[in-house]
């Protein structure tokens, strides 16, 4: 048994936990077996280790992890971790037991043993966790899963409600001490517990510690339920009794107090520690059992009285004197064994009476005797009656409330008292359920529970009485070991004794149990108890709202700063990226560029003129573009051409072509878009003269960005240009285009050659725009407005009104200009092989070749309408790019054949008879790819644009022709 | 060789262009070029349903663009000096009506060319249902000189040219 | 000249930014349009500007870069013209779908409200 | 500037010619375009830049070029040929485009009723 | 001598898909089984390609690490440079089976409706595939068009008002800021006169004075278009919108998308800012780390301000963003290992949460988020009678658990990568002097950390915390509203999907060891920009059809 | 001669410019849109001609090749407007 790995413990409950999962859901004998059997497996395993935990020894198993942080997972057992592993695993095991009859037929419990054991194993793993990141992971796993446990009535509000407040706290804590952790270990040098433990002198002088203290400490009072953080505990009580039972009396809560007591050693000892611990656990010890007598619910009561016991370990802690230690060591174990009973029983009461309010509840001790007197003696010994096992750990308590002030300060021991007396006034008000005659209105009749139900609140029952009466015996070696693993060489002489003499802590006992009678007496009889709703004077402390108001307030704080710092407008967007392009350079650029100075004698006076001209058309289409569009196109036009001109002026004739090529259709495009654009009016036409001040500003702020990046490019082109170039990788393309390259004109080389990746892309661009404009235009809907037909062909004025398009060509208006246009066709043809061929050699190339004929063809879908062209020339612009895509790629691809990368250009040299020697270079292949694509691409957007007058068309004539009244045509 | 050859002008011109685009007789580039002249036609036969003009009459159609070349050169010296001298104000511009016999389509681009390519005039379209020109004359003095002018110099030579004889081409 | 061109780039330039930050579907699509000018003609100003040196090298002569216009820049602004094409016939095309589907041409698909 | 040096005095002489007339066409061309009242006046102006205008200079350039290097350099044909299947469909298209806009918009002053081939019909 | 095969590698992440996608785009609808197959096969391709990659680049088949490919034959600074290393093999294989998940989502339906899907696709992984590989600075740009053109494509896919409205601001967005992108590759090559990276990086140092602020500019340029590709406040508020738009299968690839331009910046940025860079070093460090702050203060708030879950994940990756941003602005070798740990995690996570957003919105009808939010808001108490828990049927049971996991990999919560991916974070910000070479990282003692560390723990920190709170705040509200649920019918090739990649997510965690140490690696390379420079420019071409062995090119010749 | 030349070169330069200046004067002014097209289109045939010349002044052919593009393709977008203006879409 010995040589089993400690790893089980912690793999067990997981194991159970997906067996248990993946169970059916209607399965109830089955998954509370399996639970039971895993957990018992794991508690016989543990018990087995004590043995060898002997004299302070520890027990370490190491897994790698993630060595490069140096990182093991490692499994570790001392005294402290045996002890809290027992008490997860055997009060686990009971409330498995206790669950089986507890939960309803109609629940499914395979969920909810799986969530019990996946809980138990994070526990485990908390217990158990060798370094500090390994025990956070586990930490946000018990977070995790005891979220899934309380909302796991799911149906209800309060459920859900609970179960996210218990989330939030204890993952937000949860995170806290991960940062504490990481602080820790970077005070350390290590995250292993070991390390830590040992370098608590490091820890406490290093500039660091406070930071480290209060971010632990934040984990480990979420986690407990320690004042301000305790509101989560009570509205956790929505979860099923077992879940309550086995959370908040041994794991859960605990988990917070074994950090403390875990990490004592490393950053316990100092003013900070005493202030932050010994503060929060005194206001919560005394709010907590306050709190608790004036709850109705037995559960609440309960609740309260578990925050208020978390409150008596950590002021225990927070005293941080060696014998506190022990002693709340002691308390984590009594208070684990009595609470988890009154929960079960709470639970028994519920199950059986339908009920868990205490107003209604009455003379129980008639129907369930049995039940009545386990309940009786577990919280006689939560108020500290002698010979149970709350009576010593809380004298201990009394003691060192005594021992730490001294014999000046007796505040501490005020607190103590008073944390007695309310202590025994709500243990008071909760078996007063028991006393009495019966209640008659219940909503079911109660009677005892079944034998099972009832079996694990005997035992710990059996076990409250046991400890209490012989401690030494019972728990003594356990408690020892425990508390030396902790407290290693500064483990203080104790007696666990029932009787230590007449002394303060005796006194104090029983002041307690007396003032607590008296003051339940006086409450009862003169305050109205049972009847009130809320608590004396503390009920304005809403921690619950407070929490709910918090959530609200950062979720309207966050809409705020997103309504504040984002947008989802399309404008500011742009904005704020244009204001960066200027204001950024501005900002990170130091020291800035000079310009150089001006000289005007060196302007260029016709080139001066051709870019006033430029210049004036680009402002122009900026003022017409938003009533005139078709004045701005024109207008962008002209910019076209003055920049195809400067192209040409400028040494680069391949841009002049592709500019005015591009232009051309573009200008196309754009017309066949502009039909399905709503009129604009001018605001003369709708007598809105006067733009309101905002128009103004924004109109202010936006020239102030256009001029501030004209003017940023201009001075960073005019920098540029005024500069000696730097040497250029440019040289090489001109030395090698000829010799290596093959083909004269350098540019086309660098497209087909130096840079045919380039292109291969950029065709790529072209084919997905074209297939993305296709798949759009097919499923396009006009505007209810726009389907209308245009009131150009709508009106009277034109003969043209009813003629087909074909018929136009045919022998209307378009008679004339068909000709014309139909004699272009093969010469368009003829000049688009043109550029093509030579495009190698001299300005050209597949680009150009490529829109040259795709505008052939679009002229002839403007003379003679789309139907018809398409009823003489089948076109399958798909098939275009698809084979154009091919034939760059395998272009490219065919150079791997001759061992050489993609892409690598290669020349056939044919001597011919009469023909001579050609030359026919793979980029010749690779232009006509290019060719394919560029024509595909345009002839499938361009056609996809026209079919949608067609069909709108159709759609008009369909709908008895949508006359709408013609606003105005477009200027 | 009518199947191969469908047009051979047409051919032949496009022959021409491609050899006076490359500015050579490179016998590869002639080949390259009858193929094209041959295939454009071809491929491209059925967006023109109209075929090819077949041109006689060359003696009249020389005269013709002989006249049509003088007028150019006159008119153009007209206008710039309307342009430049005269006084806008009394500038009479008018659309003027000119019935018209020739339906042939070629001719009648053949008309247009002339009458657009000649400065002052600016064909505007032909009435459908009286079939009759209408123009825009910059600076009208004469209506009726106008009409004459182009049904006798200028119709009546294209009536010769593309009309006379029968149908032209192979429409598709 | 690279005082005109600069400044040319910069006025193009500028117009493209006001008509970006236009509502209109129309003004950004042609603001789009004059900023590409402006970049392609930044880029090509990169290479220096150069007068009758078209980067070509017939055969028979030795391609001599110092009198020749820096290819590199044109080819780049070349792509970029044919990207810049795509890309404009696209967000004409996204303009008038969503014109259609949305019934209004601000750049927003709805009518800010007033 | 390359081999105009070494072009002959007569050829300098044409080409000057040549380039005078058909620049000094081509700016009156435009001036007409903006100068003149109505459109339909205004669409005359370019007529003459597309016809002597574009004529002399593609002659220049011929003369030129075959002269400066000693060929046959008669490629602006095409240009010459591109001119006359273009321009006159311009003209037309935009002519008829302005003619019936302004006939829709009922303009009566903007001189597509002179001559009186077109009216103004007025609406009901 | 001749081209060893296994150099093709490198290539076939672009080519692969281009002729997938120009096979793919003539088949008509009525194809569609044909076209998902066909893509699939690409795909896969791809995913076998890049554990090839991986093999060579970290096998130590190929020197540093370092596999070049120059396109057409053409030597470095010259031609194009494709460059595969540790980091872009791995970027690779996400893309890969990232790309492997959405398809495999949209075989049921989205591939089926509109046409092209599979094509654009295809061009969309080539596009990112390759800005992972290019080692020039335009052919980059031209990646990232092929990218965005295909995505503004598939953004659109499955056309409808909403769609249409964000693609309007994407594509306006994107255009604007690839002017941007081309403005400062002008100027880089203004001053430079060259466009390879290397080179670049290279000729950084020997500028001054004006030259070297231009430079800059142009930097700060092209930064401005990657930074608005990565979604940096305030350059970043198109996401959320598109995210929430997109189709899921679409959404999830923009995830990786948006993770190219912070790719493209840490590249960047280490090879050209690098400490050799003389006057240049670090430039515009400390803005990416402030920058990334923000956008992590803003994606947090975000999460936190809205209950769509489309613009939940679009805040996620924004915060995802911001936090990668700020670790290279950091700048700290050890801190970019678990930078792009954290990128492949929170990858997976935000892209399988918003394929499970699809499956999810199937039971939230209408009516019962309506209902669950008004009950929470008026705290309406809906179940009046004993409580009872409900049997979750097998496929409630997978959407809960698949939502968690992803919520919990978001937020960076335990045990999933996220978690790790943090800690690494933290721990790297924490041990600054130790440089994750080794297997074995040994801490040494404490070192001050500076004021941007500590903030930075705590924006992730609190970040993760946001992010819990809202997810949950949404999973509380999906999966227990009451009564209105109704169990939707999930198809397996929906469900697969997510469940491979929170199974990739998952194995991350089991591998976290071995892939942080490839990771090291990796960010080791990437961090000795001197080696690429080496590699890059001296990589030889073969002698043959169009160059010389070796370029020796005299750049003065004889005037004729 | 050769001087003769090249000041004529120099006003052919000019004259085409000038005549493109008046044309863009015309295209900002308008007022219609038909005379937006004709100025459109003039501009292009001026920036034709001065292509044309600046052939003749640099001596090489490329400005040809610009030149014939221009003629081939420029009436292309000034006929779709034309069409457009007319008919309200330029395909129907
Ligand atoms: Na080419
Ligand atoms: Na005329």
């Amino acid at each position: 048994m010995t040589s089993l790995p400690l790893i089980l413990l912690v793999l067990l409950p997981f194991a159970g936990a997906i067996i248990s999962a993946c169970l059916p859901n209607t399965s109830r004998n089955r998954p509370a077996a399996a639970a039971g059997v895993f957990t018992l497996a794991a508690l016989i395993i543990a018990i087995s280790k004590f043995d060898e935990l002997g004299a302070g020894q520890v027990v370490l198993e190491r897994y790698e992890w993630l060595p490069l942080f140096g990182l093991d997972f490692i499994v570790r057992m001392d005294g402290l971790a045996w002890l809290f592993s027992i008490m997860v695993l055997g009060i686990g095991l009971l409330v498995i037991l206790y669950a089986r009859y507890y939960m309803s037929k109609q629940d499914p419990v395979a969920r909810f043993y799986a969530y019990m054991l996946a809980f138990m194993g994070s526990m485990m793993g908390v217990v158990l966790s060798g370094n500090l990141i390994q025990l956070v992971v586990f930490w946000e796993l018990t977070s995790l899963t005891s979220f899934l446990l309380i909302g796991y009535w799911q149906d209800s509000n309060d459920a859900r409600r609970g179960a996210r407040m218990a989330f939030t706290v204890t993952t937000a804590g949860g995170l806290c001490l991960l940062t504490g952790v990481l602080i820790l270990g970077h005070i350390v040098g290590s995250y292993e517990l070991d390390a830590v433990l040992a370098a608590g002198d490091q820890i406490r002088a290093h500039s660091l510690y406070l930071p480290a203290l209060i971010l632990v400490a934040l984990g480990a009072l979420t986690k407990s339920a320690q004042f301000p953080f305790h509101f989560w505990l009570p509205h956790a009580m929505a979860a099923p009794t077992p879940v309550s039972a086995y959370l908040h009396s041994a794991t859960m809560v605990k988990a917070g107090v074994f950090l403390l007591i875990r990490l004592w050693p490393a950053l316990g000892g100092t003013p900070e520690w005493t202030w932050l611990i010994g503060g929060a656990g005194v206001i919560t010890l005394l709010l907590g059992s306050f709190f608790a007598i004036f709850q109705n619910d037995m559960k609440g009561l309960l609740a309260y009285s578990t925050i208020s016991h978390l409150g008596l370990i950590t002021v225990l802690l927070g005293i941080g004197s060696p014998l506190s230690v022990v002693a709340a060591i002691f308390h984590v174990m009594n208070h684990a064994i009595f609470k988890a009973s009154l929960f079960m029983a709470v639970g028994i009461i519920d199950h059986e009476t339908g009920t868990r309010d205490m107003r209604v509840l009455r003379g129980l001790r008639r129907a369930m005797p049995v039940t009545a007197a386990l309940a009786i003696v577990a919280s006689a010994s939560m108020a500290g009656v002698p010979l149970l096992n709350g009576f010593l750990s809380k004298e201990m308590f009394f003691a060192e409330t005594a021992h730490v002030g001294g014999t000046e300060d007796w505040k501490m021991s005020y607190a103590a008292v008073a944390m007695g007396i309310f202590s025994v006034a709500y243990s008071l008000r909760f078996i007063s359920v028991f006393f009495g005659q019966l209640a008659k209105d219940l909503p079911q009749e109660p009677h005892e529970p079944v034998r099972w139900m009832r079996f694990p609140v005997e035992c710990l029952v059996v076990l409250c009485i046991a400890v209490g009466v012989m401690p030494e015996r019972v728990v003594g070696d356990i408690l020892a070991v425990a508390s030396s693993s902790v407290l290693g060489a500064a483990m203080p002489a104790y007696d666990l004794a029932i009787w230590h003499g007449f002394n303060l802590a005796l006194g104090m006992s029983g002041a307690a149990l007396v003032l607590g009678a008296l003051l339940y007496w006086v409450l009862l009889r003169r305050h109205d108890l049972r009847e009130r709703t809320r608590v004396p004077v503390l009920h304005r402390l809403k921690g619950a709202q407070a929490y709910e108001s918090t959530m609200l307030a950062l979720s309207l704080g966050a809409t705020w700063i997103i309504r504040l710092t984002g947008t989802r407008r399309l404008q500011p967007q742009l904005l704020v990226l244009m204001s960066f392009m200027i204001v950024v350079p501005l900002l990170l650029v130091d020291p800035w560029f000079s310009l150089p100075p001006v000289n005007l004698l060196n302007i260029e006076p016709l080139f001066a003129v051709l870019w006033l001209i430029g210049a004036a058309c680009a402002a122009g289409a900026a003022y017409k573009a938003k009533y005139h569009r078709l004045a701005a196109l024109s207008m962008v036009g002209g910019t076209g051409i003055v920049t195809a001109i400067t192209f040409v002026w400028l040494s680069a004739p391949d841009l002049a072509l592709t500019q005015l090529m591009v232009e051309t259709v573009t200008t196309v495009l754009i017309l066949l878009g502009l039909r399905w654009l709503p009129p604009r009016l001018v605001p003369k036409v709708l007598k809105l003269t006067k733009a309101p001040p905002s128009t103004w500003f924004r109109r202010s702020r936006d020239s102030l960005i256009a001029v501030g990046g004209g003017l940023g490019i201009a001075a960073a082109s005019y920098a540029v240009l005024m500069r000696s170039p730097p040497p250029s990788i440019g040289e090489f393309f001109v030395l090698r285009a000829l010799t290596e390259g093959g083909g004269s004109n350098v540019v086309n080389v660098l497209l087909v050659d130096f840079r045919g990746f380039d292109t291969l892309g950029e065709v790529t661009v072209l084919s997905a725009v074209a297939l993305t404009v296709y798949a759009l235009l097919r499923r396009f809907r006009p505007a209810t407005e726009s389907i209308a037909i245009p009131v150009q062909q709508a009106s009277d004025v034109d003969p043209t009104k009813d003629q087909a398009p074909a018929a136009q060509a045919r022998h209307g208006y378009l008679m004339i200009p068909a000709v014309y246009l139909r004699l272009l066709l093969p010469v368009m043809g003829v000049m688009a092989a043109y550029f093509f061929m030579r495009g190698h050699n001299l300005p050209g190339g597949g680009f150009v070749a490529g829109l040259i004929f795709a505008t052939a063809l679009i002229v002839q879908y403007m003379v003679a309408g789309t139907d018809w062209v398409e009823s003489h020339l089948r076109l399958r612009p798909h098939r275009w790019i698809s084979w154009g895509l091919f034939c760059a790629c395998f272009t490219g691809i065919g150079a791997w054949f001759l061992g050489y990368p993609f892409l690598t250009s290669h020349t056939a040299h044919l001597d011919l008879p009469v023909l001579g020697e050609l030359h026919a270079p793979s980029a010749f292949m690779f232009d006509l790819g290019v060719f394919l694509v560029v024509v595909g691409s345009t002839m499938l957007t361009l056609v996809a644009l026209a079919h949608q007058s067609l069909r709108s068309h159709r759609l008009a004539a369909d709908a008895t022709r949508v006359t709408i009244p013609p606003a105005k045509e477009i200027l | 060789m009518k199947r191969w050859l469908p047009h051979p002008v047409v051919s032949l011109l496009l022959c021409g262009l491609w050899l006076l685009l490359n500015q050579t007789f490179y016998p590869g580039h002639v080949l390259l070029g009858a193929l094209l002249g041959i295939a454009a036609p071809i491929l491209t036969r059925h967006l023109n349903p109209l075929g090819y003009p077949r041109m006689r009459a060359p003696v009249v159609a020389l005269r013709l663009l002989g006249f049509a070349s003088v007028e150019v050169v006159r008119s153009c010296f007209n206008v710039s000096r309307v342009i430049l001298f005269a006084d806008y104000a009394n500038l009479k511009s008018e659309f003027i009506r000119v019935p018209l016999t020739m339906r042939d389509e070629y001719g009648l681009a053949a008309l247009s060319c002339l009458i657009n390519m000649t400065p002052g005039t600016v064909w505007t379209e032909i009435q459908p249902d009286t079939h009759e020109l209408v123009l825009h004359v910059f600076d009208l003095h004469d209506a009726a000189w106008w009409v004459d002018t182009i049904q006798t110099r200028y119709e009546q030579p294209l009536i010769e040219i593309f009309e006379k004889k029968g149908p032209h081409g192979d429409p598709a | 000249m690279e005082l005109v061109l600069s400044l040319a780039i910069g006025i193009v330039f500028a117009s493209g930014i006001w008509l970006v930050l236009r509502p209109r579907s129309f003004q950004v699509l042609c603001g789009l349009m004059l900023m590409s000018y402006a970049v392609n003609l930044f880029i090509f100003a990169m290479g220096r500007l150069w007068i009758d040196a078209p980067p070509l090298t017939p055969a028979g002569t030795l391609p001599n870069p110092a009198i020749l216009a820096d290819p590199l820049p044109q080819a780049l602004v070349l792509t970029a013209i044919v990207i810049g094409f795509a890309t404009t016939a696209l967000y004409l095309v996204v303009m008038i779908g969503s014109r259609g589907l949305t019934g209004t041409d601000h750049v927003d698909g709805q009518e800010p409200d007033l | 500037m390359n081999g105009i040096e070494h072009l002959p005095d007569w050829a300098a002489l044409v080409v000057s010619l040549l380039l005078i007339v058909g620049a000094s066409i081509v700016l009156i061309g435009a001036l007409g375009l903006l100068r003149l009242r109505t459109f339909y006046q205004r669409i005359h102006g370019p007529a003459i830049t597309v016809t002597i205008g574009a004529g002399s200079l593609l002659l220049a350039s011929m003369l030129y070029f075959t002269v400066a290097q000693s060929r046959p350099v008669v490629h602006e044909v095409i240009i010459t040929l591109f001119i006359l299947l273009t321009a006159p469909v311009v003209s037309m298209m935009i002519m008829r485009a302005a003619v019936y806009r302004d006939l829709r918009a009922r303009r009566p002053d903007a001189g597509a009723t002179a001559g009186d081939v077109y009216s103004i019909v007025d609406e009901e | 001598m001749s081209l060893h095969w296994t150099q093709h590698l490198i290539l076939v992440p672009v080519i692969l898909p281009l002729l997938a996608g120009a096979a793919l785009v003539p088949l008509t609808q009525g194809w569609h089984r044909l076209k998902f197959w066909l893509s699939y096969a690409s795909i896969l391709g791809l995913v076998a390609n890049a554990l090839a990659l991986i093999h060579m680049t970290d096998g130590g088949a190929w020197q540093d690490g370092m596999g070049i490919y120059l396109a057409a034959n053409w030597s470095a600074p010259f031609g194009i440079a494709l460059l595969a290393d540790r980091l872009s093999s791995i970027m690779l294989l996400l893309t890969a089976l990232l790309g492997l998940a959405s398809l495999h989502f949209s075989k049921q339906r989205w591939g089926r409706i509109g046409v092209h899907f599979h094509a654009l696709f295809q061009f969309l992984l080539m596009g990112i595939n390759g800005a992972f590989l290019t080692h020039d600075l335009f052919n980059l740009f031209v990646f990232f068009e092929v990218m965005l053109a295909a995505s503004y494509g598939l953004v659109l896919h499955g056309y409808n008002a909403e769609r249409i409205r964000a693609s309007m601001q994407y594509i306006a967005i994107n255009l604007a800021a690839a002017l941007l992108f081309l403005l400062g590759l002008a100027l880089i090559y203004a001053t430079t006169g060259t466009l390879n990276m290397a080179d670049v990086a290279g000729r950084v140092p020997l500028l001054a004075g004006d030259d070297l602020a231009l430079f800059k500019i142009g930097a700060t340029m092209m930064a401005l278009t990657f930074l608005t590709k990565s979604a940096m406040w305030p350059l970043g508020f198109w996401l959320p919108t598109t995210y929430a738009a997109a189709s899921p299968p679409v959404a999830a690839m923009l995830v990786l998308m948006t993770k190219v331009g912070a790719y493209v910046v840490l590249r960047l940025w280490l090879l050209i800012f690098s400490d050799d860079a003389g006057a240049a070093a670090g430039f515009g460090q400390d803005a990416l780390l402030y920058g990334g702050m923000a956008t992590i203060v803003f994606g947090a708030a975000g999460m936190l301000s809205t209950d769509t879950a489309g613009r939940m994940a679009g805040y996620a990756a924004i915060i995802s963003s911001g936090t990668l941003l700020a670790v290279i602005g950091y700048g700290q070798p050890n801190l970019v290992t678990a930078g792009i740990y954290y990128l492949i995690g929170s990858t997976l996570a935000v892209a399988a949460f918003l394929l499970l957003i699809e499956l999810i919105d199937r039971i939230r009808t209408p009516r019962s988020a309506m209902l669950a939010l008004t009950m929470e808001a008026y705290a309406v108490e809906d179940a009046p009678v004993e409580p009872v828990g409900r049997g979750v049927p097998a496929v409630m049971a997978f959407l809960s658990l698949a939502f968690a996991a992803c919520a919990l990999m978001i937020a960076g919560l335990p045990p999933l990568p996220g978690f790790i991916a943090k800690f690494g974070m933290f721990h790297a910000v924490l041990h600054p002097q130790v440089v994750a070479t080794a297997a074995n990282g040994v801490m040494t003692g404490p070192t001050t950390i500076p004021t941007a560390g500590w903030v930075l723990i705590a924006l992730i920190v609190l970040s993760g915390l946001i992010a819990v709170i809202s997810m949950m705040r949404f999973g509380v509200r999906t999966f227990w509203a009451s009564g209105v649920l109704v169990p939707p019918k999930l198809h397996r090739t929906e469900v697969m999907p997510i469940i491979f990649l929170l199974g990739l997510a998952i194995g991350m965690t089991i591998q976290a060891n071995a892939l942080f140490g490839y990771l090291a690696r990796a960010s080791d390379a990437i961090h000795r920009p001197a080696t690429y420079i080496g590699r890059v420019l001296s990589e030889p071409t073969l002698p043959g059809p169009a160059s010389s062995p070796a370029p020796t090119i005299n750049l003065t010749p004889e005037a004729p | 001669m050769a001087t003769l030349l090249e000041l004529s070169i120099g006003y052919a330069l000019v004259c085409a410019m000038a005549a493109m200046l008046l044309c863009a004067i015309r295209l900002l002014i308008g007022p219609s849109a038909h005379d937006r097209v004709l100025a459109l289109d003039t501009l292009w045939m001026c920036g034709m001609l001065l292509a044309l010349v600046l052939g003749i002044r640099f001596g090489t052919q490329i400005y040809f090749e610009v030149a014939m593009l221009i003629v081939l393709v420029g009436f292309v977008s000034t006929i779709a407007i034309a069409k457009f203006l007319m008919r309200g879409e330029i395909i129907e």
